[in-house]
């Protein structure tokens, strides 16, 4: 038994938050974009971060809110 | 694929007169001549052009003649394919500079069936015989019902797709003159892929004295770095009258650089073309010097 | 190894009498009774709304039997992301706006080509321009015109890839560099152009489309949402293929609207690209900007890396989302890289979409890695050639989650090459240089983005009673000779000759699925497919003839020279002929048939097999003119076991020079989303004397995974090309390129840069 | 209007009426039905379309047909002899000259044109006559060397004939 954290929009799972975030900013469908702005988070802005600058900006910032919002699961 | 879909009035004609004839019928017409049509059917499927008569002269063989004797110099009469004049014997003996040009001219294929004329015709910048014909200090005859008058090849073409010639006129001639003794010619064009239209291009004539040290003549073509080839008089000024070092000659391919105007195009800039004329020029420069100490 | 009858011999292409006669009939060259020429009008803006077209008077023009526009369609739309569906983005005619210049508006069917071109003059339509983008860096902006609906900031698609501890790497590097770089569109020109023909039966509701494809059940896939019919009614015929390279795995607007136009007439209707109309708006490898930070050790060993991909995607998805994954995978191959992180992401601009072109992937991303490589071992003092065996990767080396190596002969490649060199170019003339590269990639993709719920690859054999075989696939010969290839490991399984095999290729309704011709994936996945079938086939006989032979069942038998034998001693065996009419007769008249499928499991991300190797290049560079001359070209490449050498030369040779064109001449400007030189006479192709001659040595290996041991040897040696002539004139001149296309101008400049560079180091006396 | 057009293609003569504006391909392709001819460009810069036209290698598309009246052509499909194929034709196959085929017509027709005219020809020579020649698959390497081949065959057939005649 493990714990992990399931993506706010689908049925993902994941045993790190940065994973979570990698899945959530692969998704191109609009329920999973729509839900960033609910977070006050811009989709564009976190693709933007994470292409444009070296390192893991995008993925951070998103994984730092899954912290607090993605539902935890035993596994 | 693309096919010629406006149609037109088809004139053939078999004999010069009958040529000059059609042209004089239909001198305020929206007409074109048609030779190997090289350029001319690419230019109508693209419907760049759309004339209401072709006047074909493809079939005037009185007109597809080399000849040449040392009085009166070469003639081409304006049939002469791009591939006559490479293969010609006589050409090769004589003026073989115009065989080295014809060689990188479009494809096998193309030269075969265009006509040398044509292509000055049709007034592409580029034109490959443009600069060695001006080095060669080549006359086109222009004919028309009745007239006839000769013109510098360097004045032949104006601009882009412009000659003197005037319409119910055609070209029928080219000539070149022998060359005096101890006279070398080269020619060159650089295009970054074989046998395309040249970035630039450039021929030089070199004419020694008798010691052949000094020099006594020298004409300079450039292509594909104006609106049409052009003449460096002020490079050729700088070497007469002088024995040619390399030191001179990169002087005059200074020059004759600045004597061109190039526009920017895809390929390369203005500037890097005017570098490129002056580099062609010293180059073939230094060749057609080595042939005048041969020749 | 293995010594086979037919596999591994030259063997001359199955297609080569109907292609050197003329014979061979292309999608161009087919007419069928009473059929029309379809059009296609085009919009003149990269970003427009529509707002009124007015076909009347189009209409009135004797010949034209049927104009159709956005609303006349059946509307489905499509794609080759189909797992994401709303990257099924493509349609037959736009509706409501135009998103690059050439998108096709309305569609016309008239009785000549001719009237059908003029009719096109006579539509009127009304348009709204929209600003528009053209830049990957532009369309990311919060503010910029959005190409399509729910794509916000134009994101198309975004892929990272991650292993290791990429920041712990760079602390632990010794060197860290990083290069940015922006690479150019090319255009594949394939020499027969996007085509298609399609004829619709009326009675029966059923639609067959002969078209210029690399994939026919990808048509059948695409027609079926386009035109919201079922795939069964639908049949797609790949007739010979006049070249793909890429360029020919989507379903273009010529296929859709050629079936519509069809529907409403109820005759054929053929539907031909004019070359401008291919180059500006069939697909082409897209133009990337790509950034690079490499940290290795002060040995050479590569620590970390890590790239960032932008991609100018285009108006639509095609396989662009693919290249945009791939070039984050074939970046890092073929070297050992520990720690290592990934990210991409393509735009949607108002351009011309970019794709899967050869070598996907690899050929922008090997330009930056190779390139950058080759200015971190000067940097470092480490012979060009070293640094790259030093990090090349061993046979079962793994990137985590990704990929793994099984079959791998990369550092025998390189030492083969250090010993060739020495010997071919013991001296360099004065601005000569050579150039290093090494390379890999897939035999064809794992990923699943297609969504097919089929096998990757399946095959059919049919053994007809005088023993020649019918072997049906829809794998498809575009050229690079799978044909003959699948003729070879049919005959060499069943133990028979190549003039016993009839193929039947490339048509939906005579075969099982197969995905057709892109990520050098035939040889491999229908080479097993094929395999699979004839085994059964060949079971089937071995059964019989150890029946009729009576010898003890431990003993193996053998089928060669169309013989079934005993494998020890040969002597005792049965002629195959006799074989297969006893078993026709034993399976109660029914010919013998084998169906085998292919399709990979556990084996990665990325693909079962890898062919790889190194090129070298020798070029020499006009100082004055800065035209770059390659002189001589030396491949060493691992293909595994090569099934046929002859196609396979073919393939590396091909490779080379589409991968010179990238680098050397092959660019696509644009101004505004408009091409500017939409023709062969201003798109730059390497002619014959352009070409240096190429020498290609092979290191055999055993792809456990390939048929007989086989992978791919079809695009590989592409993307190597064009660093190869780099590094050869970075090492003559020093001059550096962050982009590619060494144009004479380019080249010049940047000589004079390095030039400077080289005079300020000396002035400071470093 | 349309007008007369004698043509001679691949030896059997053909009285056709075509307009002014049809190119010589057209007159190929689409009235003979000789679809062994190839097109790959509008801008007459590919020599797919590869014909020859009274001995030379011209592009037919930039041919008005009405040019090549009286003239004889020869196509692809006139070059094997039966069911026996020409042996620039084997060479091709032998050589692996060819990947997708579609320029290939053009490619041995224009080898055919040298090798009538020079039957022994240089690499250089080769590369000059097939400059113009758009090839997207081979890399052109196989090309040339099927060309060389040819020549050899070629020769060898010429003189195994004479070897026979002088018998």
């Amino acid at each position: 038994m493990a714990k992990h954290y399931r993506c706010p929009m689908c049925r993902k799972i994941c045993a790190e938050h940065l994973d979570l975030a990698r899945h959530y900013l692969g998704q191109t469908d609009k329920k999973h974009k729509e839900w960033l702005k609910t977070q006050g988070l811009s989709y564009a802005a976190l693709i933007k971060a994470q292409v444009t600058e070296f390192g893991n900006k995008g993925y951070q910032a998103l994984a730092d809110v899954l912290k607090k919002t993605a539902a935890e699961v035993e596994i | 694929m693309k096919t010629i879909v406006t149609d037109f009035e088809y004139l053939p004609a078999k004999t010069v007169e009958e040529a000059l004839e059609l042209l004089a019928q239909h001198k305020d017409d929206d007409y074109k001549i048609i030779a190997g049509g090289q350029s001319l059917n690419t230019a109508m499927k693209h419907r760049l052009i759309t004339p209401e008569y072709i006047i074909d002269i493809k079939g005037l063989s009185d007109l597809d003649y080399i000849t040449f004797d040392e009085k009166s110099g070469l003639r081409i009469g304006a049939l002469t394919t791009h591939r006559s004049l490479e293969k010609s014997p006589i050409i090769r003996d004589k003026y073989p500079v115009l065989a080295e040009m014809e060689e990188n001219v479009a494809s096998v294929e193309t030269r075969n069936w265009g006509t040398v004329v044509g292509d000055l015709c049709n007034a592409d910048p580029a034109v490959d015989p443009g600069p060695p014909l001006i080095a060669l200090d080549a006359k086109v005859t222009i004919a028309g019902k009745g007239e006839e008058r000769v013109v510098d090849a360097e004045e032949f073409a104006v601009d882009f797709f412009e000659t003197l010639v005037q319409p119910g006129e055609m070209v029928t001639e080219i000539q070149i003159p022998a060359l005096p003794p101890h006279s070398g010619v080269c020619f060159t064009k650089y295009s970054q892929i074989h046998g395309d239209y040249a970035l630039a291009s450039a021929a030089v004539l070199i004419t020694l004295d008798e010691s052949k040290k000094k020099c006594v003549n020298a004409r300079i073509g450039l292509g594909g770095v104006g609106n049409a080839p052009v003449r460096a008089k002020k490079a050729e000024e700088l070497l007469k009258g002088k024995e040619i070092t390399e030191d001179l000659l990169a002087q005059a391919a200074g020059v004759a650089s600045e004597e061109t105007s190039p526009i920017s195009g895809i390929e390369a800039s203005a500037e890097y073309k005017k570098d490129l004329a002056g580099t062609l020029v010293k180059r073939v420069g230094k060749e057609a010097l080595a042939r005048a100490q041969k020749a | 190894m293995k010594e086979y009858s037919i596999i591994g011999k030259p063997t001359p292409n199955v297609d080569g009498p109907a292609k050197v006669t003329g014979e061979a009939a292309y999608t161009i060259d087919m007419t069928l009774p009473n059929m029309l020429y379809g059009k296609l009008l085009r919009s003149p803006y990269p970003h427009a709304n529509i707002l009124s077209i007015d076909t009347s008077k189009a209409e009135e023009l004797p010949g034209v039997k049927a104009i159709i526009t956005g609303k006349d369609t059946p509307g489905g739309k499509w794609g080759l992301w189909r797992r994401f569906r709303e990257l099924s983005d493509q349609q037959a005619l736009a509706t409501d706006k135009v998103r690059f210049i050439g998108d096709p508006v309305a569609a016309v069917a008239a009785t000549t080509e001719e009237i059908a071109e003029k009719a096109l003059d006579l539509i009127e339509v009304e348009y709204e321009p929209l600003p528009a983008v053209f830049d990957p860096i532009e369309a990311i902006k919060d503010d910029a015109p959005m190409v399509h609906e729910d794509f916000p900031s134009n994101i198309n698609a975004t892929r990272h890839i991650e292993w290791g501890d990429v920041d712990k790497g760079f602390a632990e590097a010794d060197y860290v560099r990083e290069d940015r770089f922006v690479l150019e569109a090319a255009h594949p020109c394939a020499m027969e152009v996007h085509n298609s023909l399609a004829s619709y039966d009326k009675g029966t509701g059923r639609l067959t489309v002969w078209t210029s494809t690399g994939s026919p059940y990808f048509v059948q896939q695409n027609l079926a949402e386009a035109l919201k019919l079922r795939e069964g009614d639908i049949r797609v015929i790949k007739p010979h293929v006049g070249g793909h390279y890429g360029g020919k795995n989507s379903t273009m607007p010529d296929a859709v609207n050629a079936a519509i136009l069809s529907m409403k007439t109820g005759r054929p209707v053929k539907i031909v690209y004019n070359r401008d109309e291919e180059f500006t708006t069939t697909e082409h490898r897209t133009a990337q900007n790509m950034a690079l930070k490499i940290g290795l050790k002060k040995d050479g060993t590569i620590v970390a890396f890590e790239v960032k991909t932008m991609t100018n995607g285009g108006a639509y998805t095609g396989l662009g989302a693919t290249t945009l994954y791939l070039t984050g995978t074939f970046i890092t191959m073929p070297y050992k890289i520990p720690n290592y992180r990934y990210d991409g992401v393509r735009t949607y601009t108002n351009i011309v979409w970019g794709t899967s072109i050869r070598g996907f992937g690899a050929v922008p991303a090997k330009y930056c890695s190779e390139t950058q490589l080759d200015r971190a071992a000067k940097d470092l003092g480490i012979d060009p050639l070293e640094i790259r065996r030093k990090n090349a990767v061993i046979p079962g080396y793994e990137a985590p989650g990704q990929y793994k190596f099984e079959s791998c002969g990369i550092q025998p490649c390189i030492e083969k090459m250090a010993v060739r060199v020495k010997e071919k170019w013991p001296k360099l003339e004065k601005d000569e240089g050579i150039g290093y590269c090494a390379f890999a990639y897939m035999s064809g993709g794992i990923f699943n983005w297609i969504d097919t719920p089929y096998a990757y690859s399946s095959a059919h054999v049919k053994v007809n009673w005088d023993g020649t075989v019918d072997l049906y696939s829809q794998a498809a010969d575009v050229g690079q000779g799978h044909n003959t290839v699948a003729a070879m490991i049919c005959a060499e399984e069943l133990g028979i000759g190549i003039e016993d095999i009839r193929l039947h290729m490339g048509d939906t309704a005579h075969a099982y699925t197969d995905l057709g011709a892109w990520g050098s994936r035939e040889t491999l996945m229908n080479g097993n497919a094929i395999k699979d079938a004839a085994a059964q086939v060949k079971q089937k006989l071995i059964d019989i003839a150890r029946l009729k032979l009576g010898e003890n069942i431990a003993y193996d038998l053998v089928a060669k020279n169309k013989r079934i034998f005993l494998e020890l001693r040969p002597e005792r065996g049965l002629s195959y002929y006799d074989l297969v009419k006893d078993a026709i007769r034993a399976n109660d008249g029914v010919p013998l048939t084998g169906t085998g499928h292919y399709t990979p499991h556990n084996k990665g991300m990325i693909s079962p097999a890898y062919g790889m190797g190194i090129m070298a290049m020798k070029a020499k560079v006009d100082r004055e003119t800065g035209h770059v001359t390659v002189q001589d070209v030396l491949v060493v490449h691992d293909s595994g076991q090569i099934i046929n050498p002859l196609g396979a030369r073919g393939q590396v040779e091909g490779s080379i020079h589409m991968g010179l064109g990238y680098g050397l001449c092959e660019e696509m400007p644009m101004d505004q989303g408009m091409l500017l030189n939409p023709e062969f006479v201003d798109y730059k192709i390497l002619r014959t004397r352009d070409m240096p001659e190429i020498e290609i040595l092979d290191v055999p290996t055993y792809e456990p995974n390939g048929p007989f041991g086989a992978k791919e040897a079809a695009e590989a040696t592409i993307a190597p090309a064009a660093p190869c002539v780099a590094n050869a004139v970075y090492q003559a001149t020093g001059a550096e390129f962050y982009s590619n296309v060494l144009k004479p101008e380019k080249v010049l400049k940047a000589i004079r840069e390095a030039e400077k560079k080289q005079k300020a180091s000396k002035a400071t006396g470093k | 209007m349309k007008q007369q057009l004698k043509i001679v293609v691949n030896g059997e003569p053909y009285d056709l009426f075509v307009e002014p504006k049809t190119l010589l391909v057209q007159v190929i392709r689409e009235m003979l039905g000789l679809k062994g001819t190839h097109q790959a460009c509008d801008s007459s810069s590919c020599a797919a379309c590869t014909v020859i036209l009274d001995g030379m290698a011209v592009k037919s598309c930039s041919v008005l047909a009405l040019q090549a009246n009286g003239k004889e052509v020869l196509t692809i499909e006139g070059l094997a002899d039966g069911t026996k194929l020409h042996p620039i034709q084997q060479a091709f196959i032998d050589n692996w000259a060819f990947q997708c085929g579609f320029c290939t017509s053009g490619q041995i027709m224009a080898a055919k044109a040298l090798l009538d005219e020079n039957p022994n020809p240089t690499r250089e020579e080769i590369q000059e006559q097939m400059d113009g020649h758009i090839c997207r698959c081979t890399g052109y390497n196989m090309i040339n060397e099927a060309i060389r081949d040819a020549a050899k065959r070629l020769q060898s057939e010429k003189s195994a004939q004479s070897g026979k005649g002088a018998a």
